[in-house]
């Protein structure tokens, strides 16, 4: 039977890692990007080891938030990632040149793995992973890949994005992989409406952000 | 040399693969090497051969088949050889699909309906074979 | 050979729709299923024929906007759309009680190929399809399988949006497929950054929906 | 009866099959029925019967096989079959998995390590599997 090798290397790419948290929702455009972008910085700042790994293969936005896109990963046993102000960070766009990359789900996997088994992260406090919208392959490979992989969970106060975050939530809930909390962000009015939800689903109300 | 990576992910997985089949020695690692990533199979050897070095995969025969890539668009359903299209590709793309195979959607076209959307149908990355 | 029959069925279930138009961004929360459901409105009150397909599988959200939810598709030699004030409207909520559905790509497309195979849409001036964020499954079987389809980009004024939508564009543009052209959402200050993005990207700028 | 649609997709398709083959008639249709959607055969069949007539399908035997459905899981490897799922599936449950198998991810879990990533493996929808 045709085997192959990417699967088993990964824990070992990470076993340095202490803190695996991937930044999801399910709804695109509530700020998964940005609040990554923030967090990383934060961490960073508070003096921890961090990095910052884009997994939104069609959309990858942190490059832009971070300035990261005109310098390159170096070769070095595997590909080092980029530095970033203390930052380590890893991105679709170091082999793209930033122009539209099409693929099928299948194909998602492959980028995935392939990224994990080259990809050499430091000794690291946290590796914060920006994800896709949607509930597909990134979702489920991480989920099948990753061990002791936590997730932040963010939405916007509105109903139509907490009827698909809602949908995340519970789907990690009912098997039972650990949400640290949800973020509310881009707040622009006061409301308890994603409060209460929080409340109903049982998942931690980390705090909002303002619009 | 990311080659060396991936060397470790082959001795790494051939290494249990061997532990789960009660092994005391590998006496032969085969292994499947896809066109797509144009390994440069004398470090990729080399790394193996080092990494390799006192665990039981040490003095195995490594055995490679070099896999011809095979595209198959999904549009039109044309089939062609990545090495017709490998040509007009530049340095730095050749390097970014050396790296992560899927960005070939980026540079590469199906040469008759001009679709990005195909798949890579063999001869994408590195597989084990057999070992005994 | 094993043969699909779906696929050659699908041509026929949409040879009286005159107009079938893909709401698109590549960018998720720029107001794609707002957008759809606005354009099937107007479109109605016209004195149009419309149809509205809901295709983002992982996260539906034109039934909230229509209020939808209540009624269910009609089998009668397969399905009939529900009837929302005249609209035409398919969702997979019908089908999922509205939770969580996840699935890898495959699948999308088996779920698309089956929605459009059974789904038997009256005569229709337009057929709107909601897209969801991505460059995967559900763009790429859209140009697969529908012929003469058209996109209507849709983009927020963001650097951020942009950089993804700019890929969408630039993606249909080399595979020549028909842009009717872009519309800028929730535009809440004064600027021309994505009108200039369309004549460099050679787009027509349809106009703009205010915060 | 949503067979109906099913019945008017295979006659459509094996119509333009059996151009395809330059027949002038067929003799024998045969088509793989998965069991995951679970068919109203006798609606079916009359439905394949009644839009065949006046083509060159009218007359033609039609034969079916129906297919097993095997579920696989992507997340820990198990395979158990659809059928040991299925007893614990409501009405409305089968009827949306009869008109979208997909949503059988809502719906089944792997009963080994209940995950919903599991892939229907075999025993899908309606296949031309020969036309003479
Ligand atoms: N708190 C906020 N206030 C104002 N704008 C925000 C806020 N958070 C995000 N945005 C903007 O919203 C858009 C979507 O954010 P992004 O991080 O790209 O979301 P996602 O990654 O979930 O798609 C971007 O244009 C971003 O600049
Ligand atoms: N013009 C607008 N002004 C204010 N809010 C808007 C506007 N367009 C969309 N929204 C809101 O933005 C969010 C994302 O819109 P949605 O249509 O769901 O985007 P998409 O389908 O692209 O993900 C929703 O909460 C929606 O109500
Ligand atoms: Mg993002
Ligand atoms: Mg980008
Ligand atoms: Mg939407
Ligand atoms: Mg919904
Ligand atoms: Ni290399
Ligand atoms: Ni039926
Ligand atoms: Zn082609
Ligand atoms: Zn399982």
């Amino acid at each position: 039977m045709i085997h192959d090798p990417r699967t088993s290397i990964i824990d070992k790419r990470l076993e340095n890692v202490k803190n695996i948290i991937a930044i999801g929702s399910g709804k695109g455009g509530v700020g998964k990007s940005t609040f990554s972008s923030l967090l990383s910085l934060f961490l960073n700042k508070k003096g921890y080891k961090v990095g910052l790994l884009d997994l939104d293969i069609y959309g990858p936005s942190t490059h832009l938030i971070l300035n990261a896109e005109d310098k390159t990963p170096q070769e070095e046993y595997g590909l080092k990632p980029v530095d970033i102000n203390g930052i380590e960070f890893m991105s679709i766009i170091y082999f793209t040149q930033n122009k539209p990359l099409i693929m099928r789900g299948k194909e998602l996997t492959d980028t995935i793995l392939e990224i994990f088994a080259i990809t050499r992260w430091n000794n690291l406090d946290y590796l914060i992973i920006d994800m896709p919208p949607g509930m597909g392959e990134v979702l489920l490979d991480l989920i099948k890949f990753i061990k002791n992989l936590q997730f932040i969970v963010i939405t916007n106060p509105t109903k139509i994005a907490m009827e698909t975050v809602e949908k995340l939530i519970r789907f990690l809930k009912e098997s039972n992989y650990p949400i640290l909390g949800l973020v509310e962000n881009m707040k622009n009015k006061d409301g308890t409406f994603v409060k209460e939800k929080c409340k109903e689903l049982n998942v931690k109300y980390l705090g909002h952000i303002s619009f | 040399m990311h080659e060396w990576a991936l060397a470790e992910a082959v001795v790494n997985s051939a290494i249990k693969m061997a532990q789960e089949k009660k092994l005391s020695q590998v006496r032969i690692l085969s292994l499947k090497v896809g066109e797509v990533q144009q390994i440069d199979m004398e470090v990729f050897d080399y790394a193996i051969k080092e990494i390799s070095k006192g665990t039981i995969l040490e003095n195995s025969e490594i055995k490679y088949t070099i896999f011809p890539a095979k595209l198959l668009c999904n549009n039109c359903g044309n089939e062609w050889s990545y090495m017709e299209s490998f040509e007009s590709l530049t340095e730095e793309e050749r390097e970014a699909i050396h790296f992560i195979p899927e960005t070939i959607h980026v540079y590469i076209k199906c040469p008759k309906c001009k679709s990005p959307d195909f798949e890579i149908k063999e001869g994408r990355g590195v597989f084990i074979e057999e070992i005994t």
